[in-house]
């Protein structure tokens, strides 16, 4: 199974682990991620203005290039998923961004939502199914117990992101159930972990991250997992570290047996 | 301006509204002061399932633009039948009218409760807005060809 | 045809039919027409040949009422027309003595004569025992030779099949002749633009007018009275004040035979102007199998009608089609 | 030809504000058949119909058109004017210029035009109009109430005290209902069994009422005045007759792993049980998803231990058809599922609970007998947070659009009543608005605030965040003060929204009886009507028509049984004549017509006719006009156009289109 | 006044907001993370749109303070979206006003090498045109 694949900026650079993770896990469990050609930024936040336009089209011709190819489109990092999900929903749903959209893009044939946005959790979810990647595990996590950190842009707004329960998701829960290890459930998980404030308010977003550590280890979390990597920073560099946190897929690589050869 | 006001478009719709359903939830609208344009006139009928094809043909043949039947929801009808049977003749008989080339828009079912004044009301003025844009009904009043 | 006159006069003879209702020669080759036959001495006018396409089933409706029984010939198609006006208790079955006749496909004399034959003196090959396989036509201008298959009228090209639906008795052999599929004519209309559909039915619909053959002939078409002749609609036949009367005119009969029509054809068959007519009822069946489900009516006496039932879930009108 | 009289009314400024009535007057009197017409103030009025019948005296009017408000109004009224005065009532029509015309058009120039043309309709119609005769039909003197609880039960006693029999049907093992699922009722804080139970008694006592416990309604026929219903009584593999109710069988049934309805899963039951203590009948039943006979064959214990020997599992469902004059329906409600909730942490946390929840945790037969403590550790609480209007008032698509009426006075009455017993506790209300119109109702909320220290904040609650040593933050706002408020709790109440219960759709088909998009049942009139079903004969108690507290619930569904009495009092009914009719020389006898009758109304004959001199036998269809309903489903049916609606024909509907397209 | 009301008209088309829906319930204002660090906040925005006091709105710094994290949008019982007007005066701000909440100068100090691109990329979307 081939799907067309969004890396975005940051997992080239800062987060390449969570992308070559994500590759070596994909092939383990028997799938391909096509990186599409030229893609471009998505611009980190989604433009929320209803007449904003020309900030929407990189997402457009993301999203036009797997209908192209006929695939579906696999996102990992929060933000890039939250951004194409919303702009194919736009495009999808609202005339006025569609016909606008398009008549910038003068594709071929008109993009009107066609694509289906997957997010590399629902893959794992919805495509894979856990069970499944139960049985490949080969180096189960027995015994860790592992805090899932969400933040709010996979979740919300729930009617558009349609990933989970926005307030009581399960979907990474189940994830790290099926590499063996323990889900830890804490009230933060969906709290915001400050995003871009960090920039110029670095205080606010310790606050805000320390108290997402706190709360999960507060429930008896060890460690914690995300897939955004703007959290991870944000937990990283601006908590008390407590906390080791994680990125999904390199737990799943490990899980997988496959996190030594990805460092080879 | 009264000039172009006059030239409007204001196209003759006849409604047909189930007494028990529709023809309430158009009182409601009223009521309610939920307003839509005067271009419809509504007959009251029984049941949806009184609307005979004939009716309909008969008010595009004498001009009107558009026609438009309402009634009780699938399983609300105070006939418990009356909209399945309306429904099944009036899918085949737009089906038809779309075939000999009417446009498409022109007739409507619809399913309006009693409770559903606003409902009522936003389904009026879209369907009127909608015989606004087809314009005057040519087709269907005149099918033979001139000389 | 032999073996069927025998047989009809074996069974007038010891009177188990009073009479017979057949087709007799017409003064051409080509214009058989239905006909009452009680004498012996009648059925020397007796034909059934390719020509004979007339659909006997509406005649019962009249011969119900008489004394005794009538031995009508239907063909395959005609006994579906048959079955519908049992299921509408119009025909008595205990007055019917249906011999079920062969049928190898009928003939149009008009596509005949669009091949450029003319003055048509005889045509051989159209008998019924026959291979139908080549018309020859003797005509004024020497001997003309035509295919069968390409003189056959439209509606035995999307031949519902060979099998009788009712009958006492079979005579004769039958050979199928379907080698079309019955909507494609109305997927290509249906394939049309609004407007290219919209002259289309004009331009056909500009022709008719208003003789009533089609009505009188289609077997579904047996209301005592028609809509269109009475007051009860204020709709009474009279000189067209607008022209949307044909279509009004036609548009109705389609749907008032919507869910009855068997497609037996007759009504185009019939037109003086040509009108493709069936394509009306064939649009309205068409939908009826894709919304509701196969259907053909005059197939089971018992099934419920489409338009006289329903389900929950049946599609809404406009959804579709 | 017909001598019309049109009579266009004012509506005080209602219809003359937006439509020029005289205008109307000055162009229907150019209409053919019209001889008269005249507007007035008050058309409906004494005086106004007065108008009418001095009209008919004078100018020998055999047609009326009445143009005013909608015919669902006052169609009645002015036809019974009419006959008064001489002329059959279906010799009136009405042209509604009020709710179809000046109510919803502003421009006086358009809406006038449009009034003139839905008169002309109205004349078109009656110049065709004929004079038409109701016919007659027995009604049978026995009452249907759907649903046990306070509403069915003072429903039925309210029509079985006036003489006439009556059946309750109940779903659940019990009659009681929501109400007795509380604890204490508002306003005056008393006990809602000590006083459902004595009315739960003299139901069973009352030798009019017959009661169907663990039943449901299965099939519906028949119109007002004859009913006729299918009643299936499900299996309870307990005999009725022979069980004492002595509740050894319960003591001793190994199987307790059942969540108790009746305590909302809060605790567990036994497989075979009656509801609760006081539960009429006193029968138990036994669970099949859970009776460890019915499921593998083996135990068979209750019927060991059962002395009077009334364990049967062979029972089998029974249905039981009987015929009615009435149905009332009086289905009631429940709370709604809260999954769309989880900001509130109803699914994570054991202390997150409904207010129906916290209703069982109070009473002394609840799960924790009646002793205020949390339910996932037993403790007692010290602060308790209440959150209102979850999932009403709300215009997204988790919740329900409308305010569920009851939750501002029994948040008031949790509070107060935990401020009583348990002085020490705090008691936080996050509320939107309090509302309390009613007798004693605001007083109450007052006392809440001001006697018992209820602290009650203007705002809502964004999250409730379980902590890891138990507690339950709340993160909310103070509008007043303009903060966010981030306190601890040891136990937080919903106030859930209230929606009809789920089986009232399914009966609400079977009824006819129409219902609106949030699952209430519609009433006939919102004002005038408002315990009427649209459907005759058919009559709503309780919440199923809409939000209401006890004492309305009791008073609306005393006012539905006098309803069920007025008619159950009358011998004969009037039957619509707008019934079909068929014109027998135009007849195919086709049965098409019959084939779509929902009445069964049609039949056919082998009758001799004279159709212009031509004699012969056929077969025609004929209506039988008790029977029909007038809905015209026969009517499209026809192809030859024989058929046709009495009040509604074919001619007349033809002759509107043509006035209004004219 | 006229300014002010056609304004408001701006910030409704922007953000697709109907201010009517509220029924003030202070939702929004009970989940919002920054509901501390806002001078105007979320669930007034709603009546400063309804009042036409944008002027207030424009230089409020909550604008700069919203996080856009859809607390807000996703509990709204009304369907209002309070997130969604915020986000509309912000882009009031830096559309008609070139007003920046980040200044070329300041970047290079609030560097540090973990930083993410992903950060720069979002904070210069919600801060500058």
């Amino acid at each position: 199974m081939k799907y067309s694949y969004y890396s975005g900026c940051t997992l080239r650079t800062k987060a390449k682990s969570l992308d070559v993770y994500a590759r070596a896990s994909a092939k383990a469990l028997g799938f391909e991620l096509e990186e599409i050609e030229n893609w471009q930024c998505c611009g980190g936040v989604y433009p929320l203005g209803s007449d904003e336009i020309a900030t929407k089209l990189s997402s457009v011709r993301a999203l036009n290039e797997a209908k192209q190819k006929g695939q579906e489109l696999v996102t990992m990092c929060s933000a890039c998923h939250h951004v194409i999900k919303r702009v194919n929903d736009d495009m999808k749903n609202v005339d006025d961004i569609r016909t606008r959209a398009n008549n910038y893009m003068q594709l071929d044939e008109p993009y009107a939502g066609e694509t289906t946005v997957l997010h590399f959790l629902e893959v794992l979810r919805d495509r894979v199914g856990f069970d499944k990647i139960k049985e490949k595990v080969v180096n189960p996590l027995t015994g860790k117990k592992i805090g899932a950190y969400y933040g709010c842009l996979l979740l919300r707004p729930s009617n558009i992101m349609a990933f989970d329960n926005a307030e009581n998701p399960t979907i990474m829960e189940d994830f790290i159930r099926a590499l063996g290890a323990e889900p830890v459930i804490y009230p933060y998980r969906n709290e915001c972990c400050g995003g871009h404030i960090s920039l110029k308010e670095k205080e606010r977003a310790a606050s805000m991250c320390n108290e997402i550590v706190k709360s999960a280890s507060g429930f008896g979390a060890d460690m914690l997992i995300t897939a955004c990597p703007l959290c991870m920073y944000n937990l990283n560099k601006n908590s008390a570290g407590d906390l080791p946190v994680y990125y999904i897929t390199e737990l799943l690589a490990e899980a997988l047996g496959v996190k030594e050869e990805v460092a080879k | 301006m009264s000039i172009k006001e006059n030239e409007e478009f204001r196209p003759k719709i006849v409604a047909f509204c189930c007494n028990w359903c529709s023809y309430a939830g158009a009182d409601l609208a009223g009521s309610s002061r939920l307003g839509y344009p005067a271009d419809v006139k509504i007959i009251r009928v029984p049941c949806s399932c009184r609307v005979n094809p004939m009716f309909i043909l008969r008010a595009f043949e004498k001009g009107a633009d558009g026609v438009i039947i309402c009634g009780c929801h699938p399983g609300d009808c105070h006939y418990s039948t009356g909209n399945y049977y309306a429904r099944r003749r009036m899918t085949l008989l737009f089906s038809l009218l779309d075939y000999v080339g009417v446009e498409k828009g022109r007739t409507r079912v619809e399913w309006v409760s009693a409770a559903e004044g606003v409902k009522f009301s936003a389904t009026m003025n879209e369907f009127v807005e909608k015989i606004r844009s087809l314009g005057k009904n040519v087709r269907l009043e005149d099918l033979r060809c001139r000389n | 045809m032999q073996e069927l006159i025998s047989r009809i006069k074996a069974l007038l003879a010891d009177k188990t039919v009073d009479r017979v209702l057949g087709w007799k020669a017409g003064d051409m080759p080509y214009n058989p027409e239905p006909a009452y036959f009680e004498t012996e001495e009648d059925l020397k006018d007796f034909v059934y040949d390719g020509f004979c396409g007339a659909n006997l089933s509406k005649y019962m409706i009249e011969a119900s009422k008489l004394e005794g029984k009538t031995l009508v010939c239907l063909k395959p198609c005609d006994t579906y027309s048959f079955n519908q006006l049992i299921k509408e208790h119009r025909v008595d079955r205990e007055k019917a003595y249906i011999i079920g006749v062969g049928c190898k496909g009928k003939l149009d004399i008009d596509k005949i004569k669009a091949q450029g034959i003319k003055g048509i003196k005889s045509i051989s090959g159209a008998e019924i025992d026959g291979a139908a396989d080549t018309l020859k036509i003797d005509t004024m201008y020497g001997e003309k030779t035509c295919s069968y298959a390409d003189a056959m009228l439209e509606r035995c090209h999307v031949c519902k099949g060979k099998e009788h639906m009712i009958y006492d008795e079979i005579i004769g052999e039958s050979k199928d002749t379907a080698d079309g599929n019955r909507f494609d004519e109305v997927a290509k209309i249906e394939a049309m633009s609004p407007e290219e559909k919209f002259a289309f039915f004009q331009k056909e619909l500009s022709k008719c007018i208003r003789c009533n053959a089609c009505r009188n002939v289609c077997p579904a078409c047996s209301c005592r009275k028609c809509v269109f002749d009475s007051n009860k609609f204020d709709s009474a036949q009279k000189a067209n004040v607008v022209s949307f009367e044909e279509k009004m005119f036609h548009i109705i009969r389609a749907f008032h035979v919507a869910g009855r029509c068997t497609d037996c054809g007759e009504c185009s068959r019939v037109c003086p102007q040509g009108i493709p007519l069936h394509l009306f009822n064939r649009k309205f069946i068409k939908d009826i199998n894709a919304f509701y489900g196969d259907y053909q009516a005059g197939a089971d006496v018992d099934a419920k009608a489409p338009l006289t039932n329903f389900t929950f879930d049946d599609i809404e009108p406009g959804e579709r089609g | 030809m017909q001598r019309i009289g049109v009579f266009v009314c004012h509506c005080g400024s209602n219809i003359a504000a937006t439509v020029d009535v005289k205008k109307v007057v000055e162009l229907i009197k150019l209409e053919p058949g019209v001889v008269h017409a005249e507007d007035y103030q008050y058309m409906c009025s004494e005086a106004g119909q007065e108008k009418i019948a001095v009209a008919i005296r004078e100018k020998g009017l055999t047609g009326i058109v009445v143009c005013s408000c909608s015919p669902r109004m006052h169609e009645a009224t002015f036809r019974k004017a009419a006959e008064k005065a001489g002329i059959n009532p279906y010799m009136v029509e009405i042209a509604n210029i009020r709710e179809q015309c000046s109510w919803i058009h502003k421009d006086m120039e358009e809406a006038t035009k449009k009034a003139v043309i839905l008169a002309r309709a109205a004349v078109a119609k009656v110049n065709l109009n004929a004079p038409l005769k109701p016919g007659e039909s027995l009604v049978t003197k026995r009452a249907l109430v759907i649903g046990g609880g306070i509403a069915g039960i003072q429903t039925a006693l309210d029509i079985a005290d006036a003489g006439y029999e009556v059946d309750i049907v109940e779903k659940t093992p019990s009659i009681g209902g929501r109400m007795s699922q509380l604890d204490k009722t508002f306003p005056t804080l008393d006990c809602s069994a000590c006083i459902l139970t004595p009315k739960m008694v003299d139901a069973a006592a009352h030798e009019k009422i017959n009661i169907y416990t663990y039943s449901e309604v299965e099939k519906v026929s028949g119109f007002v005045g004859d009913f006729t219903v299918d009643i299936r009584k499900k299996a309870r593999y307990v005999d009725m007759d022979k069980c004492t109710g002595c509740g050894v069988c319960q003591e001793k049934c190994p199987s307790k792993k059942a969540p108790s309805e009746f305590n909302r899963g809060l605790n567990k039951r036994s497989a075979i049980y009656t509801p609760f203590a006081q539960a009429i009948p006193n029968v138990p039943v036994i669970d099949a998803d859970y009776c460890v006979k019915l499921k593998t064959g083996k135990c068979g214990l209750c019927e060991k231990v059962c002395q009077a020997g009334a364990i049967d599992y062979t029972q089998k469902d029974e249905i039981i058809t009987q015929k009615y004059g009435a149905i009332v329906v009086a289905t009631g409600f429940d709370v709604i599922k809260l999954d769309k909730y989880d900001e509130y942490a109803y699914s994570q946390s054991k202390d997150v609970i409904t207010s129906l929840e916290l209703e069982r945790i109070m009473n002394a037969a609840g799960p924790t007998k009646g002793h205020l403590e949390r339910l996932s550790d037993g403790k007692a609480p010290k602060n308790i947070v209440f959150i209102q209007c979850v999932g009403s008032r709300c215009s997204d698509n988790r919740g329900k659009s409308y305010c569920s009426k009851i939750c501002c006075m029994y948040t008031a009455k949790h509070a107060m009543l935990i401020r009583d017993k348990y002085p020490d506790v705090n008691v936080t209300v996050f509320y939107i608005d309090v509302r309390t119109p009613g007798k004693n109702f605001d007083e109450f909320y007052r006392r809440a605030v001001e006697e018992y220290g209820v602290n009650y904040i203007k705002g809502q609650v964004g999250k409730v965040l379980p902590q890891p040593d138990g507690q339950l933050l709340v993160q909310g706002v103070d509008l007043i003060d303009n903060k966010q408020i981030k306190m601890e709790a040891d136990m937080v109440v919903l106030a859930a929204a209230i929606e009809p219960e789920s089986s009232v759709r399914k009966i609400a088909t079977m009824l006819t009886a129409s219902i609106d998009t949030n699952n209430f049942l519609t009433e006939a009139h919102p004002k005038l009507r408002p315990v009427e079903s649209p459907t005759a004969g058919v009559f709503l108690s309780g919440v199923c028509q809409g939000p209401k507290d006890i004492p309305e619930t009791v008073a609306q569904a005393g006012a539905a049984a006098v309803k069920v009495v007025g008619l159950l009092a009358k011998d004969k009914l009037l039957t619509n004549p707008c019934t079909a009719k068929p014109d027998e020389l135009l007849c195919n006898g086709c049965s098409t017509c019959a084939n779509v009758c929902p009445y069964g109304a049609i039949s056919y004959e082998d009758k001799l006719i004279n159709d212009h001199g031509i004699r012969e036998t056929r077969r025609v269809a004929s209506v039988n006009s008790a029977l029909c309903q007038g809905c015209g489903a026969c009517t499209v049916a026809c192809p030859s156009g024989c058929m046709d609606l009495q009040g509604f024909s074919n001619r007349q509907i033809i002759a509107e289109v043509d006035a209004i397209c004219r | 006044m006229e300014t002010a009301a056609k304004q408001a008209d701006l910030i409704r088309e922007i953000s697709g907001v109907n201010p009517y829906k509220c029924m003030k319930c202070g939702k929004c204002s009970a989940s919002c993370p920054s509901y501390n660090e806002m001078d105007i906040k979320p669930h007034q925005f709603v009546s400063y749109v309804l009042h036409e006091d944008i002027e207030s709105l424009v230089n409020s710094k909550s604008i700069w303070k919203c996080l856009s994290c859809f607390a807000c949008v996703e509990r709204c019982p009304r369907d209002v979206k309070p997130g969604k007007l915020i986000d509309a005066a912000r882009q009031l701000v830096v559309r008609q006003k070139g007003q920046d909440f980040l200044l070329a100068d300041e970047i290079p100090e609030l560097l540090d090498p973990d930083i993410p691109q992903q950060l720069l990329v979002s904070a210069f979307r919600k801060y500058k045109r």
